[in-house]
């Protein structure tokens, strides 16, 4: 198996170096969302046109912001995956969609109990709310399709082909519901555009989102060590790590 | 921000429902990821491992 | 090169022909989905002229869904694919040339039989010709970005399924190009803008689909 | 010698003889299961090379990596130098794999002309209708492939071997069911494909006579 192991030597020195970061990231998440939510909560101070609904905002926009930034994070490791035929890229991209996804649901969720106190309703088709929808569409399909496909290759190389179709596409989406918003109704009250818009509140937000990012890392690093054991499992390094442990 | 009290902090200025339902969701889907990954996790664990044996048995 | 691209459009015409039962079966399905609408929301003329736009063109995605799975799945059964594969031309030429006769056979008479459909709702003379011109412009598209679908979920169990999702979410910006100028048109206002931006989502899905999907027909046939 | 001038359809001489297929240290993994490891071989002009080995040895996955269909996972494969892979590779090679590539709505005469509309060299109809006539469909050439047994299908697919001017072709049992006096024709061909410094690889479970040829044997698994 020499021509295996000098190929894809990679993933039995990162699986160490994974599990070595990945609580380090954990703790960096937790300590930072302490910070933030404590800005958000006793720093920052009332909204003068929204009132306290707005402190929705301390997760909502990080969480969206995550959803569109993983996305994209995934949509170049699939790429390179695909390009460079390096399997490791691959498995980044695998381990990314799921919490990208769910960013992208809890970016909806929030905007909806956002949506509710501001709009009265609990759902509008504006281009944010409407491309995020599609983006949670979009996670769902990578994940489907990786997961039709029983050979590991296969999976890699389509699903690098759909994310990066996709992501061409997000901003195409993008630009036409926003057209499309326009032309049926004005543009309704922003989130992040107000002009109320305090310094505290913008440092909570950055802080909120640093947290979801050093979050999304840890989870990320934890996921592709089980995928670097799952595809490599009869592999020398794996043994090693299974006799270790047993 | 003083919020005076702790009722009028969970009133939220009558939006309590919204905020702390927002917030309660983002932590039910964050412990839901990390459950489902330790889950997987284990249960890939005790497959290899098994594997693993029965090789060195046969 | 423009050989191989008329004599692959010839052979799926050929094959389209002796296989006429799928392609009425996709424009039946069209004309009953379009059909079923009025019964739901009631025979309102002037709710109806307010969807009808919307209705016939998510018919016409749903049809075209239909219809894609057929697009590789004969070829990759019966090792033809194979074949085109290894034929000393470039796969996407090849792929353009199916793309094509595929459109021909199942978006071209959504195209024509919308006018007709249209009537159902009580559309105006010019708008009924916007919607065909809309429809024309917009169906290749949809068998353009379609084909990418069709090609990565090639052979896979539950396919058909998988390709809506896939494909769907990214048919949304000729969605609502499409539907929109009709609407626009009826709300009085130039409906060239969304034509234009309907025809240069066409010629950009035209240039590049047929490459992305002669890739991601390598990867499947791998 | 006499049946070498019945098959010969002297219209199609050799696209590029006196080529070489060099395959050098060469791995296959199939899922999980290393197939083969450090295959390497080479075929010149004129040559046979039979592909033996049990179900599942890698047989038909060798086969598609000649072609270029799917990567190795280590080694390569040069057909003149280059890398066999891409339009000019292709040019030289033909493919008969198990799926016979036959469209049942088609007729014969259709499935091989639009066959060879892919391949380097179109055909025009009489020339077909030749070959047609040669592998023994004569009289059904106009009929629905759907309409033909087994093994008459099996012939419009390997038709193509007659008409075929590549000189590299790569067979996936190409004797499977077929009759006595077919497959005594189908190796016949073979042999005069040899004659004109083409070359072959195949696999077959049936046992190979090639008049005048000893074929080389690899062995997977």
């Amino acid at each position: 198996m020499a021509f295996n192991l000098f190929k894809y030597s990679s993933p039995a020195s990162f699986y160490p170096l994974a599990g070595k970061m990945a609580p380090l990231f954990y703790v960096l998440a937790a300590t930072l969302a302490i910070v933030g939510l404590y800005i958000s909560f006793f720093v920052a101070p009332t909204d003068a046109t929204q009132g306290e609904a707005y402190r929705i905002i301390f997760i909502h926009v990080p969480a969206a912001w995550m959803s569109m930034f993983i996305y994209i994070v995934m949509a170049i490791w699939a790429g390179l995956g695909l390009i460079l035929n390096t399997r490791l890229s691959s498995m980044m991209a695998q381990a990314l969609a799921p919490t990208g996804a769910m960013f992208t649901v809890v970016a909806l969720i929030t905007g909806a109990f956002w949506g509710k106190p501001t709009w009265g309703t609990w759902w509008e088709w504006d281009a944010r709310m409407t491309s995020e929808l599609i983006l949670l569409f979009l996670y769902i399909g990578y994940m489907s399709l990786t997961a039709a496909i029983d050979d590991v290759r296969r999976a890699d190389k389509a699903g690098a082909i759909l994310a990066m179709v996709g992501g061409i596409n997000v901003p195409i989406i993008y630009f036409s519901v926003k057209w499309w918003n326009t032309l049926h109704q004005g543009a309704s009250v922003s989130l992040t555009r107000s002009p109320s818009m305090a310094k505290t509140m913008l440092l909570g937000m950055l802080i909120m989102a640093i947290a979801a990012w050093m979050y999304s890392i840890a989870v990320t690093l934890s996921r592709v060590r089980l995928l670097m054991l799952e595809r490599e499992k009869s592999s020398a390094w794996v043994q090693e790590v299974l006799e270790k442990k047993s | 921000m003083n919020w005076g009290s702790l009722s009028n902090f969970i009133d939220m200025g009558g939006r309590g429902f919204y905020v702390w339902g927002s917030y309660l969701i983002t932590l039910v889907c964050i412990v839901f990821e990390l459950v489902l990954l330790s889950r997987q996790k284990s249960a890939l664990w005790q497959r290899l491992t098994q594997i693993m044996k029965l090789n060195k048995q046969g | 090169m423009g050989n191989v691209l008329l004599s692959v459009i010839r052979r799926d015409l050929l094959l389209a022909f002796r296989r006429r039962a799928d392609v009425l079966t996709t424009l039946f399905f069209f004309v009953i989905v379009v059909s079923l609408f009025p019964l739901g929301v009631g025979p309102e003329m002037k709710t109806l002229r307010l969807i009808a736009p919307g209705v016939v063109w998510v018919a016409a995605l749903l049809a075209s869904m239909l219809s894609l799975q057929r697009l590789f799945a004969a070829d990759y059964q019966d090792g033809t694919l194979e074949q085109m594969l290894l034929a000393p031309h470039p796969l996407g030429v090849i792929v353009l040339g199916k793309i094509v006769a595929h459109w021909m056979v199942s978006g071209l008479p959504l195209a024509l039989m919308a006018p007709l459909l249209g009537l159902q709702f009580d559309l105006p003379p010019e708008a009924l010709g916007i919607l065909f011109i809309a429809l024309l412009l917009g169906t290749p598209i949809l068998s353009f970005i379609g084909a990418i679908g069709a090609a990565l979920t090639l052979g896979l169990r539950g396919g058909g399924v998988l390709l809506s999702l896939l494909v769907l979410p990214l048919y949304i910006p000729a969605l609502i190009f499409g539907a929109g100028a009709v609407e626009a048109y009826i709300a009085g206002v130039n409906p060239e803008g969304h034509l234009s931006l309907l025809a240069a989502l066409l010629i950009f899905s035209g240039l590049a689909t047929p490459w992305v999907t002669a890739l991601a027909l390598r990867i499947a046939m791998e | 010698m006499a049946q070498e001038a019945l098959l010969s359809l002297a219209l199609v001489p050799l696209n590029r003889p006196y080529s070489m297929l060099e395959v050098v240290d060469l791995s296959c993994l199939r899922g999980e299961r290393t197939l083969f490891t450090n295959l390497s071989f080479t075929l010149s002009p004129g040559e046979l090379l039979q592909v033996a080995g049990a179900n599942g040895s890698g047989k038909t996955s060798l086969l598609r990596m000649l072609c270029g269909l799917s990567a190795p996972i280590a080694g390569e494969i040069r057909w003149n130098n280059a890398a066999a892979r891409g339009e000019d590779f292709n040019r030289d090679l033909l493919y008969i794999s198990h799926h016979s590539a036959v469209k049942e709505e088609l007729t014969p005469i259709e499935n091989l002309l639009i066959a060879s509309s892919f391949a380097a060299a179109p055909l025009t109809q009489p020339q077909a209708l030749e070959a047609l006539e040669r592998i023994g469909l004569g009289g059904r050439e106009h009929l629905p492939t759907k309409a033909l047994s087994q093994g008459q299908k099996r012939r419009v697919g390997l038709a193509r071997l007659l008409v075929s001017n590549a000189p590299l072709w790569i067979l996936d049992e190409p004797l499977t069911a077929l009759d006595v006096r077919a497959v005594e024709l189908i190796q016949a061909r073979l042999a005069e494909h040899l004659a004109q410094q083409g070359m072959i690889v195949l696999t077959t479970h049936q046992t190979l006579q090639v008049p005048g040829i000893t074929p080389r044997r690899i062995e997977l698994g």
